[in-house]
């Protein structure tokens, strides 16, 4: 029998303290197997550490059991312990006996036979170890970044400056993404579009960048440093490379629609780039309302050009691509407020939402900054904004906070108040939350230099009265009923997924939450990263979060990735799904329950009774498989297996839980 | 809504028209063996495999036709020879489900399909008297209680794989199945469930009979015969039994064709059908698949959909 | 009934505890040491002994012993050590299942169960003054040892004596002591040795054992070969020992099956109506021949 | 205990009595309180062979023509325990030890209402756990302690066939005591009570105990004497279905020849592979050990095993002997028809019926005895 070494942690008086360990030590030295234990306070120092491998030594050791917090934290660091002693770090287990005993327990006597109990699976588990490698797989250099708003082109950026080639596809014409639409950023009021079309040309511009805007991702194959993905860059209708941006087509041509960077404020053409400092500076045609598209007339474009770019033939091009990593930004869609029938949204013409507003007071808006309301171009002498539509609502919205709202709702309320010196600003919250830095300072400002008023309360209804609005609530606060009279109400409706988001995480083969936010692999300690390894998350596409936590998390994302390609190799984790052949039917009934697509067939030649014969089995690709075991489920043969949590070793533990509960046993 | 089964009358002329066929597929090398039904020493009709154009001279066709012998081809992996079969609609959805869990070559299979429109429960009709016996088998009319189980809630009259078929498809009426058993099962409470199924699986012998029969059960060595890890205890005792079933259950889930086939053979007549039964309300519940039973390109079970209702709140 | 099952039976009446102590219940044991055959590690040879040794028993060349370790199960292992040694006994073990397995990861010291000894025995009454060719290959020289090293310890009764071994690698010849050193240096004994393939250090012969043994070509004349190997080299020895004379007769060759009590109840290891843990493991070649082919 | 094996000549009644069949569920009580009683019942709607358990499912059934399973289980349990084990560690130097406890001594047993063929087919399980060089003192701890009780069968079934080996309706081999009905064979019978007849010591003690007495287990009236006998005779005599159509079964001279016989292909053609027909035959005893083992203690135990498994002869370096259905179906009839009968002078059969009745798809004995008959070879 291997010669097991236990190791039993006190974690200062986290286990000590509901944990008799020193009695746990008793009982597992007379386990089978088991030929060392000993004690130590913190067994992940760095005596704590020396001591087991002063111990392997000593003793001979063959496999090592760790008692003592969840292994998330430390199984690495115990897992080089045993390397750096001569040991295959996969000889390690542990039991936890923190986080699953004694900080849940409070009875110490009943803890302690828990502790026991974990103790001992442990070490019935560890005496089934097998000796696991890491693989290696190389690292093509190169990343995608899907989304090229203000998270895209950070990530992007970052990424480049590091000296490594990045891919940038962005859907719309222009990379920009949201906060090109935006006018000024809190807290500090900077103005949008300033401080991101720097970024925009540098990205534009940056050796190391390739940009495919009007472009899609289509299919990605592969795994961590060997993408595999194909773009499907969308007909400009324009030759990109011709063009010289000079705008005459767009000046010229007849057809007009409600232009989506105006959010329906203003107009654009059918020939249009989205705004001026629009990057790269091309128009595209928007062939849905081009006259030439629609009844084969008109030409106007192609006749002015004088770069003779126009090429209404031109077709959607399928562009593949290797790529090492893959960011995703694809940001965020706004909460369709007209769900809130209560609110007159779509119904009145001066109850707009937020991003709308922002196009008003933007200087380079339909209203060249100055606030009109829509249905007859006046001044509005009174707005309110309304906070939480959508957000913090089960019934009818999302149950979620969107984060950004009220400081841009304060924001609008100060800059609305700035612009009209004699107005009035009611802002309708539930929770004014301001959790960033000088963010509360705005906040107070906004009341007290700019006289906005905060009524704690959501609006049950708004409804015209003549040319005014009447917003009817409950100032909860004072606990009455209210009612203001406004010439305009502003809707903070909630961030939400993009409306494809679903598609692009099944696309991209990562995991999304009920909304459609894509999943972070660890909420706290893997915020950027997706349970796909390779793929890694930026802004909003994530969850909702404002612009400086946006740029952050990108940052952050590029970092990840630019870590990822300072190596020409990275090492594979072993604990990962193994086909055992002999058992496999060929069934594949693995192969479509495989989030990351890693199963294939593989056809094996063998001997039997003298012939020799061909049969299908399933094939574990290392470098797609995550170790999530959905196979090993699905395998009625038992032919796939977990390596670190094969069947033998889960059953073993199992058994050795219930020891003596099987009846024959006893 | 149930099925009214009947039987075919046609059934002479059709068992005519079999042994013709498979003497022909036999007599000019179409096929290597073709697997029927021969009649038994209790008159019941058993499974035969007739390798010469003689032998397919015993094949037989009958009300009692009942077992299924797509199971017999994972006896004939090795080789390469063509397999001659003949499949009513069940006996088609039992070959499907081998065919779709690729356990056997399609193109090494000859099928040929007979529509039916019901088959009498040989031991039903081996409890009769003799003279009753004599008048069911002859022409009715008959109890409807004598079917087959399944056939009350077939839908499948006309076998869905077939390279040959013996007579005219018959109309398909489709109905959503009923598990009037299961209902029962949901109703107890967990303790009384758990006696309930303590009690059952105390009686099962350990023959496997019911995995030998089941067409879902195909795999290459059942993880029930394995020894490392040890699935199933060698001991007897209710426990492992129900761990027996359990696991057997599990792994048919999504796969099973509600023959039936394994409430058959039970040799002490173990109610098996409910668990699988069980299965197949669940998927049709939280997967909306009206009919869960027929084997199907994509199965329910057999696939990650990020929609799936076990992943609502994790994604 | 055989003397040693009719020591069993004694012992087993001699409890006066009433409870049954079953012809299956095997002694405790314990492991005294473990020594490598092969370069890769997948024979053992384990030293054992038992617990109570009044309970230990005399075994004769060719028969078995049911090895148990508890917790996982038993295995039939032939008995490697001559019972002119006496205890410990010497068991052989290639690493093959569960069983063998659980042994090859046990060390000196650890309590095994030991029961037998089962089957019968080489005939070697039937052999005075004859030439003896023992022939074997891998691990099948473990049987053949004990009934070398008996026939050695009773030198006058036999004639010339010829071990013929071969394994695939110089790393996987097994009882290197015995074959190298102490057989070579009895009286009138040779030893010839092959591989199937060599490397840097062999300077023997190089080829499969029935070619070699066919090359050797020992002469038939009053001699019995014994030959225990893997089933395809026996295949061929069987028929070059055809070629170079030997009658079915003058054959002797062991066989194994899975076993499970070893005591001709359980019904399984049977070849027709012969169970090989009772009637065998020794069979004459004229008596294989009698039997189903079904080994 | 009668172990001979050339017990085919009833031997002398020792003792008569009568039971009125009101009273058996009495008498099965008085039995229980020295002994377990294992009895055919009516489980889940089938006729099961299993020990009475006050509290559990079932009731007597002493009609049922034959029970799903054999009384087999009576002496040789589908688990039976071997020894137990525990591994410890001497605290102070760590050193390994093991105990071994041996199993508790069998308890008595009393196999009540067993039919005729099954009796006999204990005759045959006797052979071979209590002769040769080995004897399963497991085995025989139970068999010492049992007395078998048989009742004699009225109505023979369709798949009855014990006349083929020699047996009867009327056997007495290996009955301690038998019971006829009073009013004789016949399909319809019913019968008010039943003579109990001891044919041996221990039958015998059991009939005129105190026990039984007390039940109800009453001397017959002394002018029944004729009647017993004639009842006896006619039970003896008594044709079973499937005999007629198989004859009188001896086919070991033929089946000598044909191993290699390509009708074996056919046979295992059919078969399903499932261990039904080894599991409820009554003279079937293939066996294997394994250990049940967690937390450094454990069980060893043996378990009924079957030849149908494709496991049962696979070794652990995947070598197997029986590769196919085809080598797996003839062992079994083989060894039932061939082997066994040059091993132990008998065939491994009693046509109890079992097989004929519970394979899935047909294939049973009966039926493989007549057929080889007619084959080349």
């Amino acid at each position: 029998m291997k010669r097991v070494g236990v190791f039993l942690c006190w974690c200062g008086s986290n286990i000590a303290a509901t944990v008799d360990v020193g009695k746990v030590a008793e009982r597992v030295r007379l386990l089978p197997g088991v030929v060392h234990v000993e004690e130590n306070k913190y067994t992940c120092s760095e005596p704590g550490q020396a001591s087991i491998i002063k111990a392997i030594k000593e003793h001979g050791l063959e496999r090592v059991v760790v008692a003592a917090c969840s292994p998330r934290l430390h199984e690495p660091t115990f897992r080089r312990t045993l390397e750096t002693a001569g040991l295959n770090p996969y000889f390690l287990e542990m039991a936890n006996v923190r986080e699953h005993c004694s900080w849940v327990h409070p009875d110490r006597e009943k803890a302690t036979d828990k502790a026991f109990d974990l103790v001992r699976m442990a070490v019935a588990r560890v005496l089934k170890n097998e000796p696991l490698a890491r693989g290696s797989i190389t690292i093509e250099k190169r990343a995608l970044v899907l989304g090229g708003g203000i998270a895209g082109i950070q990530a992007a950026l970052d990424i480049a400056d590091a000296g490594h080639e990045v891919i940038l596809v962005e859907r719309e014409p222009t990379i920009g993404g949201r906060m090109a639409q935006l006018d000024k950023t809190f807290p500090t009021l900077d103005c949008s579009s300033c401080i991101l079309t720097p970024k925009m040309v540098d990205a534009a511009k940056h050796p190391k960048i390739t940009l495919y805007t009007y472009s899609e991702l289509e299919k990605v194959e592969g795994y961590i440093g060997n993408f595999h993905v194909t773009v499907r860059k969308r007909a400009r209708s324009v030759d990109e490379t011709l063009c010289t941006g000079c705008g005459l087509c767009q000046t010229k041509c007849p057809t007009k629609v409600p232009s989506e960077f105006d959010v329906g404020t203003g107009l654009r053409k059918a020939i249009y780039t989205p705004f001026p400092q629009a990057v790269p500076n091309k128009p595209v045609i928007d062939r849905e309302n081009c006259t030439y598209y629609k009844t084969g007339k008109c030409r106007v474009c192609e006749r002015v050009c004088e770069a003779k770019a126009i090429r209404f033939d031109q077709e959607d091009v399928l562009v593949e691509e290797r790529v090492g990593a893959i960011v995703v930004a694809t940001g965020f869609d706004l909460f369709d407020c007209s769900v809130y029938g209560e609110y007159g949204y779509g119904l009145y013409p001066d109850v707009i939402d937020a991003l709308q507003f922002e196009r008003l007071i933007n200087a380079s808006g339909p209203t060249e900054g100055k606030i009109k309301r829509p249905s007859d171009h006046e001044i509005p002498r009174s707005v309110a904004f309304v906070l939480c539509v959508g957000s913090r609502d089960e019934q009818k919205g999302v149950s979620y906070c969107s984060r950004a709202c009220c400081m841009y709702s304060v924001k609008h309320a100060t800059q609305y108040m700035d612009k009209v010196k004699d107005g009035r600003a009611y802002v309708f919250y539930m929770d004014i939350r301001t959790p960033g830095k000088a963010y509360e300072e705005f906040y107070k400002r906004s009341s007290v230099e700019y006289g906005v008023q905060f009524i704690r309360g959501r609006p049950s209804k708004i409804y015209q009265k003549g040319d005014k609005l009447i917003v009817k609530a409950e100032d909860t606060l004072l606990g009455r009923p209210v009612e203001a009279e406004v010439e305009m109400v502003v809707l903070a409706p909630a961030m939400v997924p993009k409306r494809d988001a679903a598609r692009t995480a099944q696309t991209l083969g990562v995991s999304y939450d009920g909304f459609g936010f894509l999943n972070e692999a660890h909420p706290k300690l893997r915020p950027v990263e997706t349970n796909t390894a390779g793929i890694y998350l930026a802004g909003v596409c994530q969850g909702p979060k404002d612009i400086p936590d946006t740029v952050a998390q990108a940052s952050a994302a590029g970092a990840k990735v630019a870590a990822l390609f300072s190596r020409d190799e990275m090492a594979t984790e072993p604990m990962i799904a193994r086909v055992d052949e002999a058992l496999c039917s060929g069934c594949l009934w693995c192969k479509p329950v495989c989030p990351y697509k890693a199963i294939e067939a593989r056809t094996v030649t063998e001997k039997v009774h003298g012939r020799t014969v061909s049969r299908e089995v399933a094939s574990v690709n290392a470098g797609l498989c995550q170790g999530c075991g959905a196979c090993t489920v699905a395998c009625r043969d038992g032919a796939m297996n977990l390596q670190g949590f094969t069947n033998e070793q889960v059953i073993t533990a199992v058994d050795e839980l219930l020891a003596g509960l099987r009846p024959a046993c006893s | 809504m149930p099925n009214n089964p009947t039987l075919d009358k046609n059934m002479t002329e059709t068992e005519t028209a079999l042994r013709r066929e498979a003497a022909r597929l036999l007599s000019q090398g179409e096929v290597a063996v073709f697997l029927g039904h021969e009649e038994g020493w209790d008159g019941v009709p058993v499974p035969f495999a007739a390798s010469t154009a003689a032998e397919a001279g015993r094949l037989v066709w009958n009300p009692l036709s009942a077992p299924h012998l797509a199971k017999y081809l994972l006896d004939r992996l090795e080789g390469d020879e063509k397999v001659g079969i003949v499949v009513n609609g069940c006996g088609s959805l039992a070959l499907d489900r081998i065919l779709k869990d690729r356990r056997f070559p399609r193109e090494r299979l000859h099928v040929v399909g007979i529509p039916c429109s019901g088959m009498l429960d040989p031991a039903r009709v081996a409890a009769l008297s003799d003279e009753e016996r004599e008048r069911v088998l002859k022409d009715g009319p008959v109890d409807p209680g004598l079917f087959l189980d399944r056939c009350s809630w077939c839908d499948v009259p006309n076998p869905v794989v077939s390279d040959t078929l013996l007579s005219e498809p018959l109309p398909v009426v489709r109905h959503r199945p009923e598990y009037p058993r299961v209902a029962e099962l949901e109703a107890m409470d967990r303790e009384e469930r758990a006696e309930y199924l303590r009690g059952l699986y105390e009686r099962c012998i350990r023959c496997f009979a019911c995995r030998n029969v089941c067409p879902a059960c195909n795999c290459r060595e059942c993880c029930l015969d394995q020894w490392e890890p040890l699935w199933l205890g060698r001991a007897t005792s209710p426990a492992e039994q129900q761990m027996f079933h359990f696991i057997r259950a599990f792994d048919v889930a999504g796969r099973c064709i509600r023959c039936g086939e394994c409430e058959r053979v039970c040799s002490v007549g173990l109610p098996l059908m409910e668990l699988n039964d069980k299965f197949l309300k669940d998927i049709t519940e939280l997967f909306g698949v009206e009919r869960p039973h027929i084997p199907a390109d994509v199965e329910p079970l057999g696939c990650f959909e990020p929609g799936d209702p076990d992943l609502e709140d994790h994604g | 009934m055989s003397e040693h099952a009719t020591a069993r039976a004694a012992a087993a009446g001699s409890c006066s505890c009433g409870e049954t102590s079953g012809l299956l219940v095997p002694e405790v044991a314990t492991i005294l040491d473990v020594r490598n055959e092969t370069a890769a590690g997948d024979v053992k040879t384990f030293r054992v002994a038992l617990d109570d040794p009044a309970a230990a028993w005399v075994h004769r060349a060719g028969q078995c012993a049911m090895v148990s370790v508890f917790g996982v199960g038993e295995a039939m292992i032939s008995i490697t050590s001559s019972p002119t040694r006496g205890w410990p006994l010497e068991l052989s073990i290639k690493r093959m299942g569960r069983v063998t397995g659980a042994l090859h990861d046990a060390g000196p010291g650890e309590k095994i169960g030991l029961r037998g000894p089962y089957g019968n025995h080489f005939p070697t009454g039937d052999w005075k003054g004859k030439r003896l060719v023992f022939i074997a290959g891998g691990i099948g020289l473990a049987p053949v040892r004990c009934l070398i090293d008996y026939c050695l310890a009773h030198r006058s009764d036999f004639g010339p004596v010829d071990i013929i071994y071969g394994a695939r690698s110089p790393g996987d010849l097994c009882f290197k002591p015995d074959i190298f050193e102490r057989w070579p240096k009895e009286k009138d004994t040779r030893v010839h040795l092959t591989v199937d393939k060599g490397d840097d250090e062999w300077t023997g012969p190089v080829g499969f054992v029935p070619a070699f043994l066919e090359e050797l070509g020992p002469s038939p004349d009053n001699a019995v070969a014994i030959t225990c190997g893997p089933p395809i080299m026996i295949k061929f020895v069987l028929q070059a020992l055809g070629r170079l004379g030997y009658t079915d007769d003058q054959i002797v060759t062991t066989l194994e099956l899975k076993m499970q009590c070893g005591v001709g109840k359980c019904g399984r290891c049977n070849i027709g109506d012969k169970y090989v843990c009772v009637d065998g493991p020794v069979f004459t070649l004229s008596q294989i021949k009698k039997m189903p082919n079904e080994f | 205990m009668s172990t001979s094996l050339a017990s085919g000549a009833p031997t002398a009644p020792k003792a008569v009595r009568l039971v009125r069949a009101a009273d058996l569920g009495r008498w099965l009580d008085a039995l229980s309180a020295g002994s377990r009683v294992w009895a055919p019942q009516s489980v889940g709607g089938r006729p099961r062979y299993r020990e009475l358990t006050p509290g559990r499912e079932g009731r007597l059934d002493l009609e049922a023509v034959r029970t799903v399973d054999s009384p087999k289980a009576a002496l040789l349990p589908q688990t039976e325990p071997l020894l137990a084990y525990r591994r410890a560690k001497d605290p102070g130097t760590g050193r390994p030890s093991l105990d071994l406890t041996p199993v508790p001594p069998a308890e008595p047993v009393v196999l009540f209402g067993v039919r005729p063929c099954d009796a006999a087919a204990v005759e045959l399980l006797d052979g071979v756990f209590l002769t040769g060089d080995f004897v399963d003192e497991h085995y025989k701890a139970r068999r010492e302690k049992s007395v078998i009780v048989t009742v004699a069968c009225s109505a023979p079934d369709r798949a009855c066939f014990c006349t083929s080996f020699g047996l009867s309706p009327g056997s007495t081999r290996e009955a301690d005591v038998v019971l006829y009905g009073r009013s004789g064979p016949g399909p319809k019978a019913e019968p008010d009570a039943y003579y109990c007849v001891a044919y041996s010591d221990r039958g015998e003690a059991l009939l005129t105990s105190e026990a039984s007495r007390s039940a109800g287990v009453v001397e017959p009236p002394a002018d029944e004497g004729q009647k017993l006998e004639d009842t006896v005779a006619a039970f003896r005599n008594l044709p079973t279905p499937l005999a007629e159509r198989v004859g009188r079964v001896d086919v070991v001279d033929k089946l000598d020849g044909l191993f290699e016989s390509p009708y074996w292909e056919k046979v295992a053609a059919r078969c399903l592979g499932c261990g039904t027909c080894t599991f409820v035959c009554p003279t079937c005893f293939c066996f294997g050990v394994a250990d049940c083992a967690a937390g450094g203690r454990g069980v060893r135990f043996r378990y009924w095993d079957s030849c149908k498994f494709p496991h049962f002869l696979r070794m652990a370096g995947g070598h197997d002997p029986r590769p196919h259905k085809k080598h797996r179906t003839r062992q079994r009839f083989m060894h039932k028809l061939n082997y066994h009968y040059h091993r132990y002078g008998r065939y491994l059969c009693v046509g109890c019926g079992r097989c004929v009745e519970s394979c899935p798809v047909g294939l049973h004995l009966p039926q493989v005895a007549d057929e080889v008959r007619g084959l080349e070879g």
